[in-house]
């Protein structure tokens, strides 16, 4: 099978989209003649032409703003916010409008809109280049909210995105456009066409939203993760040689609990992991549900390593990201406790 | 030396206590105003942007380019349209009083601006509006029923008790869904409409907004869209002069006029007589034409004053004189409408008077049959359920569990 | 001591705070020569003039946005968003912008600035008058969030939070602006005459940012809880006898942690209760501290009693707010688990 | 039988294969624009917007009511700090290819905005900049040394690491601390100016923004707020074409100009060749006068090119012509503004050449003490500790615990 970077699985599932669905269309900044500043929707306004694919002014809320009002006219509008970061001007639009227009109409307008969006740090970006603010959808009843880790399921989560018939936030690790990185931020990268999840089908394929994948079984300690931190999680559990289970859960909202759940009922430990700052992130969310749902098989505290509270740091950058030594600490500790 | 700076803020004319002061508010005369060509260059008609666009004048009279549209049973039926609104309201006005729902928006004075708009629509075309413009669905034909049922949440309302009252829906009748955040909509307008363009449809949408909203950063988002995309779309202002107790003055800061704004982005900008239902309609089509026509999005200002509280939680005599609203220099767009028909030989102050009593009628039929559905905090209601549903094409999980604790 | 509505308390700390301090600015929407469709700030500009106290227009962007360049030139501006539900286009400006400042410049520039906003249901306001957005806030480094639950408490926080020198959130239960409400909203409305909390002292008092208060002693859960849930939980537990401790929290971030786990470790027990929507809610983030810092303590799961995950319906407003039953309900579940 | 609507999707005249082609860029002859007063009507100077105000012809002379307000020292100072931003620019651009840092933006074109701007300005005011506005600092005499450390954020960073290169902040400089957010701080320069006039003080602020980013909703919040409260500031838009690949027609949409967009807030609109040291310099100081007269905003639209890449992550051979920088018709500022100097006898090709050299010394200079400090990945840098500090004025409990869990 072909190997794929995420940047080609992904701008994979827009075509593939594209092509089977005249709706679907692309648009945001940069997006249209050069393709977007990390290459995803290259060669999408050459073969689709200008309609279908196209720059939009640099105002984020406009972008969501209107592909709310052609999804109501009928389109399925997948559109790029250039770097999560930026995606607070259109957070009224996000939470206000698209979550809400199904409900409130009770079904006469509703909003099949994806929102596309690089996340996480790990490439010296500093505060506006860098942030995980999976936090701030999942709290907004309405949206669905998806994160990738791998070329394999970021084509089909996107394309399961671009046809679900509600508005969904995707998410795309930036740090794992080119490959899976475990926090080593000092040895070489590794590269997706050296990973089997880097194996991307030709044409279309789904992978469902809603369900989460055990990326390495194992029977002392759940660890919870997704994005980038799933590769950390894993070093982690390779180099403390804990036999940990690590879960990626793709999609946060909806999330898969039954898996959580089995799981962690399994191990009677759980550790949560994610880049976004702690306090609040969805790693409260989990450790809220877990300790709700497995109280009696838990042995020890449901432990949380994330970000740090500050915003994302220039020059300390891997100081804030929870690499493998932080989330291998936790993983003893949570064992020890 | 340089002197101080000092801080400037706007102050309407008067205050309550005050006499009405509405002589700095130029009024051009009626058909003074040119019609141009729908494919005019924008740059051509700036000046439409500082003057008035007027049909009816003070003796009845339509006259002037913009007028002529209209058959007498046109503006018959536009006449029947805003008296059915004004009675409709003082109906929901009256029952919210009463306790029968939690809240009401009226809109006395300016009748005319959203049902003689819907009639240079076509079916099939978009309007995304404030929670001012249920004109838009009295004069296409929506039920009154319907309206009412919304308004009381009750068990036939068609939203199911999740929006509040006023926040209509009804794709049907092109009727977007209400927002109760201002501004949001009015840029989904301009993406509604790049997407017929995109489509190849003929359809065209229309965005609505107040003076006050303006002011809001999605106005810019839609205009900078509307204008780099030419969509099909018209931008609709309703300068109603206030903005609960803010005066225009603070939304318009120091630009002449809310069409103005069109300016600067190479968008034909007219202002019309908001209270001039011949008015309001001929610019309309002026611009669905030019919409239709590949030539691009059009911004109005309907100059007009709301003659009412801002909503049933509001009391204007706390800021604005009382009797402003009478020396409104643009009248009452029913009067006018009225005299205009009076003179043309095809209405009468009784059949007028007749008319008035034969809508009251029907308003409050209709009322009777809605109430049979319930109203807010009596009779049947939307279900529990209805509260969870809805929300996702399908359920998730995590909502099923919670409908099941709540025990529905 | 002279008893005032919680309306009166806060608009008394905005007129010492302008009256002690010149460079205090108060603006927002018809919050000048009205003085705010709460009334809140009457007769502020008669008072202090128009320079210190006038009408903004309909941008809350704009209005966070002044409020930050006003804070960096030294003036300290406390601003009004007439409902939480329209803060969202303001949310780039809070949290990008104001909770950032400081930190960024290293001090170099500071934003010394209030935002209040009346939060929360029970008035019949649907989906668009009734949010209670604090966890958007708590997840934001850099950001402090206010939740008073009475007047004396309210004028004693909005002075200590003008006088912040950092950003504050400050969150106005609405329907707590009359009286205490305990969501039996079939009972008469009682008075902030008639209770106790009512009492407001003259003149200038803070109440420090950063510390709960015990509201009602009990030894057998502890019921975490702000706003206007304060009154929920009490009514609870007056209602299922059940001798709940009721810590208002008042403060979410800087959080009391301490009072948190002194009274958890007590009682063993944790009920969590909010309005917001649940998931990613503030409670996720107190649940999984108290799991965290309480786990050997605890005799049950931390529950949590929250809104749904549904936008606030208008006709369901009751069935949406977690009142005294379904909190009542979980603290029996608690103390039988 | 209406015809289906079209989707019109802006372009460029020109892409990468194509000849440069500026044809479409109508430049009026320098001195031709009139110079008005400072009390105008905006109404009365409306063309301003759609024309360039230009001083040095092409004979490198300074011509027309915009001429003569700068000493030939002035003039020779604002050459130096033209040269020596280029240097920086150079150096520093260098120095991220070599990995001592992470990211850099050149200014390379456009040096004359900031620079000639910031002399018009007095001690006190207040810049709200982009990353795009370093011009600001070299002519206020801000430590370049400074500024590599911050770039390198190594251990003697003013800003301790926290912050991207370049996101300079020198409140004793004027300079606020720039956002990585486009726009934001358009709005809350205004909000400055509003402040310093609420307090009855003489100084003025400036807000910067690019032709891309004035599609940004904060740049409607800044000219409605900027409008309604006559506030002390200086609103710059820098149109230097291209906003990353996207070409400024995208942001512009059907208007002919950035400036207009002043036009629909009765905000005075300029447009100045911002390639012109003397041209800016001269309206910046009309505007600054204004300002601090209590006339209100200005818009100055700064009519540039980014010669240069976006920034060090970009390649703009993808998406425009590679020589269309040099068929710009305006010039290189710098060779415009040393020809002037030329013929006015106070210069000469060789202590241009002299000057470069030094220059050039002066540079080097400062990064081998800057580089005495570290470089990104490399010597000492801000601590670990400093990551937790200076969040909020007293750390709060969870960030020491945090802290300590660190290690730190
Ligand atoms: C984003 C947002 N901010 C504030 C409000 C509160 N609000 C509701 S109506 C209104 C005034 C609107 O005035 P205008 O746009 O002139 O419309 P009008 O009521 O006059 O028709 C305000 C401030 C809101 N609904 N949404
Ligand atoms: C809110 C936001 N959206 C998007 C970006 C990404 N971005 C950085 S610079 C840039 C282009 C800005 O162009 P322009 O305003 O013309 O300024 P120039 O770079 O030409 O000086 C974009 C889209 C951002 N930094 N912030
Ligand atoms: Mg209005
Ligand atoms: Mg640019």
């Amino acid at each position: 099978m072909p190997r794929k970077t995420m940047i080609e699985a992904i701008r994979d599932a827009m075509d593939v989209s594209m092509g089977r669905d005249e709706k679907v269309v692309v648009f945001g900044e940069d997006v249209g003649f050069f393709g977007g500043v990390f290459r995803c929707t290259q060669g999408l306004q050459a073969k689709y032409g200008k309609s279908r694919c196209f720059d939009a002014p640099i105002n984020e809320s406009g972008i969501v703003g209107t592909a709310i009002g052609m999804a109501a006219y009928g389109l399925r509008p997948c559109v790029e916010i250039q770097f999560a970061d930026y995606m607070y001007p259109a957070y009224d639009q996000l939470t206000q409008e698209a979550a809400r227009i199904r409900y409130r109409s009770n079904g006469d307008f509703t909003c099949p809109i994806v929102v596309r969006m690089p996340t996480g740090g790990g490439i010296f970006g500093g505060q506006t280049h860098s942030q995980s603010p999976e936090a701030l959808f999942t709290h907004v009843s309405g949206l669905k909210t998806v994160v990738p880790s791998n070329p394999h399921d970021a084509k089909g989560l996107l394309i399961a995105a671009i046809e679900d018939p509600d508005p969904v936030i995707f998410l795309e690790p930036k740090r794992l456009y080119n490959g899976p990185f475990d926090g080593h931020h000092e040895r070489p990268v590794t590269a997706w066409s050296k990973h089997e999840l880097g194996e991307v089908p030709d044409g279309h394929y789904t992978v469902p939203l809603g369900k989460a994948a055990v990326r390495r079984p194992g029977s002392a300690v759940t660890v919870l993760a997704y994005g980038t931190m799933v590769y950390v999680a894993q070093a982690a559990a390779e180099e403390t040689g804990i036999d940990a289970e690590v879960i990626d859960l793709r999609t946060l909202l909806p999330l898969d609990l039954d898996a959580i759940v089995a799981s962690v009922k399994k191990t009677g430990r759980c550790v949560v992991v994610h880049e976004a700052t702690m306090t609040s992130g969805f790693g409260a969310e989990l450790a809220a549900l877990v300790q709700e749902h497995c109280f009696y098989h838990l042995e020890a505290p449901v432990a949380r390593v994330a970000g740090w509270d500050t915003p994302y740091p220039h020059a300390q950058e891997w100081d804030y990201f929870p690499g493998p030594a932080r989330v291998g600490r936790a993983l003893i500790e949570t064992m020890e406790a | 030396m340089t002197d101080a700076l000092r801080f400037h803020v706007p102050e309407p004319e008067v205050r309550p206590g005050g006499a009405p002061d509405f002589s700095n508010v130029p009024i051009p005369k009626a058909g003074s105003v040119p019609r141009p060509p729908i494919d005019v260059d924008p740059r051509d008609i700036r000046d439409l942007a500082f003057s008035i666009i007027r049909v009816l004048n003070r003796s009845g009279e339509a006259v002037g380019p913009w007028a002529g549209l209209l058959t007498d049973d046109e503006l018959l039926e536009g006449l029947r349209h805003m008296m059915t609104l004004r009675a409709f309201d003082a109906r929901m006005q009256m029952a919210q009083r009463q306790g029968k729902t939690s809240f009401y928006m009226q809109h006395l004075g300016e009748e005319a601006v959203a049902t003689a708009f819907r009639k240079a629509l076509q079916p099939g075309d978009m309007n995304f509006p404030t929670y001012r413009q249920a004109g838009l669905l009295i004069a296409d034909g929506y039920p009154m029923v319907t309206m009412m049922n919304q308004i009381y949440s009750n068990e036939a309302d068609p939203l199911k008790g999740r929006q509040l009252p006023i926040m209509y829906s009804s794709k049907e009748h092109g009727f977007f869904s209400i927002s109760g955040n201002l501004a949001t909509q009015y840029v989904q307008a301009v993406g509604w409409a790049m997407a017929s363009a995109i489509s190849g449809d003929t359809k065209i949408a229309a965005g609505w907004i107040g003076d006050g909203s303006t002011a809001e950063s999605d106005f810019h988002s839609a205009l900078v869209f509307a204008s780099t995309y030419k969509a099909p779309v018209i931008l609709n202002v309703v300068n109603n002069q206030w903005a609960i107790s803010t005066f225009q003055g603070i939304a318009r800061g120091g630009a002449g006029t809310f069409a103005a704004r069109g300016l600067g982005f190479g968008i034909p900008a007219l202002r019309v007589d908001g209270n001039d239902y011949l008015a309001v309609h001929a610019v309309a089509k002026w611009a669905a034409e030019r919409a239709r026509a590949n030539f691009g999005p059009t911004l109005i200002e309907h100059v007009t004053y709301r003659a009412g509280a801002h909503s049933t939680s509001d009391d204007p005599s706390a800021y604005r004189p009382k009797a402003e609203s009478d020396a409104w220099p643009l009248g009452d767009p029913i009067v006018r409408l009225k005299n205009h028909l009076v003179l043309r030989g095809v209405w009468s102050d009784e059949r007028h008077a007749q008319a008035e009593a034969e809508i009251l009628d029907t308003v409050i039929a209709a009322q009777r049959e809605a109430e049979k559905h319930g109203t807010l905090h009596s009779g049947n209601k939307p279900s529990v359920r209805d509260m969870f549903e809805g929300l996702y094409a399908e359920m998730p999980p995590h909502l099923r569990r919670q409908r099941q604790q709540a025990g529905v």
